[in-house]
């Protein structure tokens, strides 16, 4: 569904990403573990339209991809962006209305509304005040959302469960899990690698702007490099 | 030298330190003055006043420029420096316009009419004088606690609170400063001119300041010193086309904007030691290159770029 | 023959010729080159015995003073002319007094009106001339006139309380019209730039005055005259020379008929109206009242070119101090205890069916 | 008392010129985040367009003040392509746009001086220049009509803004154009439209103008006032630039009519502060504390 | 030991909404506390009343005996009271060595007109700070990004950076806004290791606001949970996750 070849990207003359090639099938869950600055952010800002890469070439569908972030939309391809970006002069409600504004289709867009409440029910008692004055979780659960009330295809994940109660992270991760079943394909950049991992079906690791290993999420889960380096105590404690 | 240069030399000279002052408010803390031109006046009346009415010496009335002009702007402050970005360009604006309009009324000082025959105090000497003890001072600030707390203030204001700095003392002290700037060279201007009237002080004028300081780039005291005199001779050697002057000066403007997105000297100062550094940091960027291009070719190498580990 | 460079003189300018002065600085430089054109077809001006052609360099300065300051220092040092004609604003001539002093360059203003152009603290300034009355003088024509003539007693003010011009007439009309006996009932201002006059009007109506004097340029006059009418004010306007233009007529229409001005020149002149349809010709656009002015700034200068003996400065300031030619804008014998245009009589124009029409000469004790 | 509601509907004359420029400002603000000096350029611009259509093509009104609204709207966005949209792109920071704005506006009030040159033009009388008379108080045709005129574009705007979809979009990308992009908002076309309908709005508000108070290249210097007012009532906000229009201009006439017009922007001036002081955000701007 | 900082009855209400309502709790000296509670619960509120940010609309906040409610954010800052972000603040354009060297400010006392003539005690103070400034960046493992720009930063550095300009201050009481967000489980260890050098070497007082619970189980010595902008509970970590009420609130059965 997707195809990353030999992506270069370049802040100035900071070089992030350094030649990234990857793929992400139809209906799959991947999921790109890295440490900080490793370049995961770059990776999805850069397929999503928002970096300009200096070399290399993303496809989607086959075909290859416009530059423009909104045409990318339009393609089907979603982006929760890593911080967020809630439009914090807007009502919770106008916010979700924006997630649908390339849709339609009323009906769908009011039963989505419905979804997105029945799983954030924070949002429905916050419907009618501004984004901006949430609390850091709040606005989370806002981004993940508006979404929801896309119909993109693939969509992109940085972080979501950035700055969540660790009750809301695990609804996080169940939503991925339903957005999935719904037949969406999902590629996620999560530091929760462990969780990440359990959900996933395949992973990349990325170092320093390259991939350094990918494979089954499983498998990734049991190598011992990445259980030492990106799963923490969780798994040693766990393992 | 040419009567002509000379006095397109001393203006750049007098732009100068005006722009010096603006360039301490709008590049390092972060405001925006609409109103600089009205601080020049409050300097070219009062030292007018000093030199011609109490007939003191040139330097006393460039001391009461300063310190009126200081004086003025604290009040000011006081009223409008809780305001925010716009609203507070507004409340300049409103002053500036707001000391012409008594300057207009107040016919003791010829009001609208000018007052002629002030003293021709101003010579090319005493303007670069002037000019090196202000750029040696701005500079010298800037690089102290102060000027890095005006600094903090512009780049994120809440954070320079939580880090224990008075904001609000910190914007005034820059308001005050950059006004005494500006009061000095008002003084200059009114005694170069030997004639003072409040038009010459107009909106016009403060914005013409604000180019140049933006032009020249925010936060360079190098960028002022450069854009002053570019921005003061660029409109005379433009003469040649007449009427079309200011059309190309417009394009002009533009064009900086949007070529050089940091103004000529954007974050960057002219010192030897930086020179040095340029060129050290450009050999470095050059070895980085050639060193990428290696580890790139190390890696390919091995397997494809992925999967080795 | 015209081949060598040595036989040119070259004379300055400069006035707005962008900025909100524009039409005024334009119509000078315009008439100037006119001017000197027509001179140098008819075998140009003898100096000394040699002839010489004319050149004008000219240049803008926005109406600023600062940039006055630099266009005359060029003028003199870079340039090297022999005399400088304009500006037009008091404000601008007043500053270069000291360059022309050094650099030993005479200038004639045109409409500059100010009395400290040419004397300051008592004493003349050598190189500064006019060819325009000034404003006490139009200040007492008017109120005189008002007095005496239209037999008014109670008056109304409205002026520009930013314009040098503006302010200098309304002191001196307040002050002549009060000596007189008159009473001024409401003196009230705007801001150049407003374009709304009736908050101020409204407070002049309820004064109830016999006569409105407005002392301030045509594009105000008419508007401010349109809004006095709309307001329902009836009473007559009176102005100076700030309003001839035919713009007045094409924006003020009805609302400034009946309404008198004090003015430098009858229109009916045939030698007026000999240049007024030279221009039209040659630019397609009516004169201001500042190419009449600056033609006789021409005339005076090439008169004194003339008899000055040789192209030079100092030579042509000599000579422009026992100046007395005739202008189309009347007899200018400049004193040379003043370098102004002594006993210069005022025309006053009463605006008929969207005419100037002459009334008379009219001189202020 | 005849005096005092005379100066009211002087006052509320002035403010409905002032909303009518006020409102352009504002709306482009409210997406650009920069006070765009270069309106009053655009105004002038709609000036010249209407009274060269009725002169030298000499179409009827109506088609005039078309072409002029709609002159002014491709004048609006050409200048956005060429001044800001290259500093949009790079995300540079508000005072590239401010000083960007400014040279539009020098190059756009010198090109009309070097080209049709700076001479007054007069607008052919089309309402009349008679006025309506309630009682003692007169009110001015044009005034009458350029106040209901005004009234309805700024009403259809509200409505745009509020209740369509491009009008969500234009807020949203007013408070984050990545985000709004990431929502499928072509931005770019976003921002089109905003400086299409700015310019539209200036288009309308100059040829009022122009019959109002003439033609010159100098007239878009009056929106010094309207950007205050804007301020005034609350940047960014719509309803706060009408009701910071009417305001200023309400105020400004009391002061000149019964206070002293040698000092009225003054005293004006001193009120807008005292104001300001306790609505640091103007009228209807809205006082968010800074969320930490 | 004492407690350094003593909240009383704090209230906050944003119109209608009690964000923060009748919350008691103190913080001891030398201690590392933490503020749990679910998302929205008004931890990051408490942050900005104690700092000042806010204003309180009903309560006390007293530090070290004084009562510093309502004041200036800079004043409280100047008693020895510092935070950090959740949405990381940083001075952006500035390079990692200036955002830490400006928050060094307190630490001369040098006048303006001693800067402006570059007398000898601006000299001495300013190498003071310069050092003191590298110092920090040593301990915190930032100096060998010295001179990069803090936007450029990846994130966990620039919530390392935050706290190093934090303490640049030399604060008695530091508060740590989600200092863990955004950071795998292995930087999350190291920072709690460093919290706990921090807290040793610069004797000084935490209350850390984490969702990681790791982080708070394991470092903090008493933890206060907010429900709905009123306190839920207060004890040793122990009691915490045994707490009923808290483990369905916020915790979760099962999990970590
Ligand atoms: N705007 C920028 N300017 C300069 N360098 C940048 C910028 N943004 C990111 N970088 C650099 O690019 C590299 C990759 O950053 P990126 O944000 O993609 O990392 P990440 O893997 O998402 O990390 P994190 O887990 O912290 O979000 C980092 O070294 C960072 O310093
Ligand atoms: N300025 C404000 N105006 C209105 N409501 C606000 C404001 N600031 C915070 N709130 C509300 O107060 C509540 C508490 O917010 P706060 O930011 O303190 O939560 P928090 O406990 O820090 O949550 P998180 O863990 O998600 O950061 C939230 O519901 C939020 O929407
Ligand atoms: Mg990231
Ligand atoms: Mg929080």
């Amino acid at each position: 569904m997707l195809n990353v070849e030999n992506l270069h990207v370049a802040y100035g003359g900071i070089r992030a990403l350094k030649g990234v090639s990857l793929r992400v099938d139809e209906g799959e869950i991947v999921t790109i573990i890295g440490a900080n600055g490793a370049g995961k952010s770059t990776l999805l800002n850069a397929i999503s339209g928002f970096l300009k890469p200096t070399s290399g070439y993303v496809a989607f569908r086959g075909k290859p991809l416009s530059r423009r972030p909104d045409l990318i939309v339009r393609d089907g391809i979603c982006h929760v962006p890593e911080g967020r970006l809630v439009f914090a002069n807007l009502s919770v409600e106008s916010n979700l209305a924006m997630g649908a504004y390339l849709r339609n289709d009323k009906k769908a867009i009011a039963a989505d509304l419905e979804r997105v409440y029945s799983l954030f029910p924070r949002l429905a008692e916050r419907a009618k005040q501004s984004a901006g004055t949430l609390s850091g979780g709040e606005q989370q659960m806002l981004a993940m959302g508006r979404a929801l009330m896309t119909d993109g295809q693939l969509v992109l994940m940085d972080e979501p469960s950035l700055g969540l109660a660790p009750l809301l992270v695990r609804t996080v991760f169940e939503i991925i899990g339903e957005i999935h079943k719904l037949g969406k394909t999902i590629l996620l950049v999560e530091q929760n690698a462990f969780k990440a991992l359990a959900v996933a079906d395949r992973a990349y690791v990325l170092e320093q702007g390259r991939i350094v290993k990918e494979g089954k999420a499983s498998e990734i889960a049991a190598d011992p490099a990445v259980r030492d380096s990106y799963l923490g105590a969780e798994s040693k404690a766990g393992g | 030298m040419d009567a002509y240069i000379e006095g397109i030399l001393m203006l750049s000279g007098i732009n100068l330190i005006a722009v010096l002052g603006l360039s301490l408010l709008t590049g390092f803390a972060g405001l925006f003055s609409f109103g600089h031109a009205g601080f020049m006046a409050i300097g070219a009346y009062s030292a007018a006043i000093c030199t011609k009415l109490l007939g003191l010496p040139f330097f006393a009335g460039i001391a009461a420029a300063a310190a009126v002009a200081a004086g003025v702007s604290w009040l000011i402050g006081r009223a409008t420096l809780k305001l925010k970005g716009d609203y507070f360009c507004i409340a300049t604006l409103g002053f500036g316009e707001a000391i012409r309009l008594i300057l207009d009324n107040f016919q003791g000082l010829g009001g609208a009419r000018g007052w002629p025959g002030i003293p021709p105090h101003t010579t090319l000497l005493n303007i670069l004088i002037l000019d090196v003890i202000g750029v040696v001072l701005l500079a010298n600030l800037v690089r102290s606690r102060h000027g890095r707390n005006m600094i903090a203030v512009r780049e994120e204001e809440l954070a320079a609170k939580v880090a224990g700095i008075d904001t609000f003392r910190y914007k005034m002290l820059a308001l005050v400063i950059s006004a005494a700037y500006a009061g000095v060279a008002g003084a200059l201007l009114g005694h170069y001119m030997t004639f003072i009237q409040p038009k010459m002080f107009s909106m016009v004028k403060s914005t013409e300041l604000t180019i140049i300081v933006i032009f020249g780039g925010l936060g360079s005291i190098s960028g002022s010193v450069l854009g002053a005199v570019v921005l003061t001779f660029l409109p005379e050697l433009l003469r040649a086309v007449d009427k079309w002057r200011l059309v190309v000066y417009g394009l002009a403007v533009i064009g900086i904007m949007i070529g050089r997105p940091r103004g000529l000297m954007g974050g960057f100062e002219l010192t030897p030691k930086s020179i040095r550094a340029h060129f050290a940091r450009r050999r470095e960027e050059r070895a980085i290159k050639a060193g990428q291009a290696a580890e790139d070719e190390a890696f390919s190498g091995g397997e494809d770029g992925k999967g080795g580990l | 023959g015209g081949e060598k460079q040595a036989d040119v003189i070259k004379v300055g300018w400069f006035g707005a010729l962008t900025g909100d002065q524009a039409v005024w600085g334009n119509n000078e430089f315009n008439t100037v080159k006119m001017l000197f054109e027509e001179i140098n077809a008819a075998g140009g001006v003898t100096v000394g015995g040699k002839a010489y052609t004319l050149e004008a360099v000219g240049y803008d300065n926005k109406g600023d003073a600062q940039e006055a300051v630099n266009v005359v220092r060029r003028l003199t040092s870079q340039d090297k002319v022999v005399a400088i004609l304009g500006p037009n604003a008091s404000g601008n001539a007043i500053p270069i007094a000291p360059i022309l002093e050094s650099a030993k360059v005479p200038d004639i203003a045109t409409v500059a009106t100010n009395p400290k152009v040419t004397v300051l603290d008592g004493k003349v300034k050598p190189y500064n001339f006019r060819v325009c009355f000034i404003d006490p003088y139009q200040g007492a024509v008017a109120a005189g006139y008002a007095f005496d003539v239209l037999g008014a007693r109670k008056a109304a003010v409205l002026y520009d309380v930013s314009d040098d011009y503006s302010q200098g007439l309304r002191e001196f009309f307040i002050q002549n019209f009060e000596k007189k006996g008159g009473t001024i009932v409401a003196d009230e201002s705007f801001k150049s730039g407003d374009v709304d006059f009736r908050p101020q009007l409204s407070k002049i109506k309820a004064q109830n005055p016999d006569i409105i004097f407005m002392p301030y340029f045509f594009k105000e006059v008419a508007l401010s005259a349109n809004q006095a009418r709309e307001l329902g004010i009836t009473q007559v306007l009176m102005g100076g020379d700030g309003w001839p233009s035919d713009q007045l007529i094409s924006m003020g229409g009805a609302a400034v008929e009946g309404c008198y001005f004090v003015n430098h020149l009858d229109y009916e002149d045939p030698d007026v109206a000999d240049y007024k349809a030279r221009y039209l010709k040659k630019y397609g656009i009516e004169t201001e009242l500042n190419g009449y002015l600056v033609h006789d700034a021409v005339v005076l200068l090439v008169d004194a070119l003339k008899r000055a003996g040789e192209p030079s400065g100092e030579a042509i300031a000599k000579a422009l101090e026992s100046a007395d030619v005739k202008g189309i804008t009347g007899r200018i014998k400049i004193s040379p205890q003043t370098h102004n245009p002594e006993g210069k009589d005022a025309a006053i124009i009463k605006i008929v069916g969207g005419k100037y029409i002459f009334q008379q000469k009219y001189a202020a004790e | 008392m005849a005096q005092f509601l005379q100066q009211m509907v002087n006052g509320l004359s002035i403010g409905s010129v002032y909303a009518l420029m006020a409102v352009g400002y504002s709306l482009v603000y409210s997406i650009m985040n920069f006070s765009n000096f270069a309106h009053g350029g655009v105004i002038m611009f709609g000036a010249y367009f209407g009274f060269f259509a009725m002169t030298l093509l000499k179409l009827p009104f109506v088609a005039s003040f078309a072409l002029a609204f709609v002159g002014t709207s491709v004048l609006a966005v050409v200048i956005e392509r060429v001044a800001y949209k290259p500093l949009r792109e790079r995300s540079a920071p508000f005072l590239y746009f401010i000083i960007s704005a400014m040279g539009a506006s020098i190059f756009l009030e010198n090109i009309i001086i070097a080209t049709i040159g700076p001479t007054f033009r007069t607008y052919p009388d089309v309402f009349g220049r008679s006025s309506i008379s309630l009682g003692s108080v007169s009110i001015g045709r044009l005034d009458l009509i350029m106040f209901v005129i005004s009234a309805v574009c700024l009403t259809g705007l509200v409505l745009f803004i509020d209740k369509t979809k491009m009008g969500r979009a234009i807020q949203a990308s007013a408070y984050n154009m990545k985000a709004a992009a990431l929502m499928g908002v072509n931005t770019d076309r976003v921002v089109m439209i905003v400086f299409a309908l700015g310019g539209l709005l200036a288009g309308i508000a100059g040829v009022f103008f122009g019959m109002k108070y003439t033609v010159y290249p100098q007239i878009g210097n009056i929106t010094t006032k309207s950007f205050v007012a804007a301020v005034f009532g609350g940047l960014g906000s719509l309803p706060g630039a009408v009701l910071g229009s009417v305001l200023l201009g309400i105020i400004e006439t009391l002061v000149a009519g019964y206070l002293s017009s040698q000092f009225r922007d003054l005293i004006a001036f001193v009120i807008l502060i005292g104001v300001l002081v306790f609505r640091p955000t103007g009228i209807m701007g809205k006082t968010t504390e800074d969320k930490a | 030991m004492s407690d350094i900082l003593r909240v009383r009855g704090l209230t906050k209400r944003f119109g209608g909404l009690a964000a923060v309502n009748e919350v008691d709790f103190d913080v001891r000296e030398g201690g590392i506390s933490g503020l749990i509670g679910p998302n929205g619960a008004g931890k990051t509120t408490i942050f900005n009343l104690i700092t000042g940010v806010y204003k309180v609309s009903s309560g006390t906040v007293s530090f070290g005996g004084q009562d510093i409610t309502d004041l200036e954010p800079h004043r409280v800052a100047g008693l020895g009271v510092t935070r950090t972000f959740q949405n990381i603040r940083l001075f952006k354009n500035l390079s990692v060595f200036e955002n830490v060297l400006t928050a060094c400010h307190a630490s001369a006392s040098y006048g303006l007109a001693d800067s402006l003539l570059r007398l000898p005690r601006f000299r001495r103070e300013e190498k003071a700070i310069k050092d003191k400034a590298d110092g920090l960046l040593e301990i915190l493992g930032l100096a060998d990004r010295k001179d990069a720009i803090a936007n450029g930063l990846p994130y966990g550095l620039q919530r390392r950076l935050e706290i190093t300009r934090a303490l640049a201050l030399d604060p008695r009481l530091l508060l740590l806004d989600e200092p863990a967000a955004g950071m795998n489980p292995d930087e999350t260890e190291q920072l709690m290791r460093l919290i706990g050098e921090i807290r040793d070497r610069f004797k000084l007082s935490v209350l850390v606001i984490e969702h990681h619970m790791d982080l708070v189980m394991g470092l903090c010595e008493h933890i206060v949970v907010l429900n709905f902008g009123q306190k839920l509970a207060d004890g040793a970590p122990d009691a915490i996750r045994g707490d009923k009420r808290v483990v369905e609130a916020y915790l979760g059965g099962g999990d970590q």
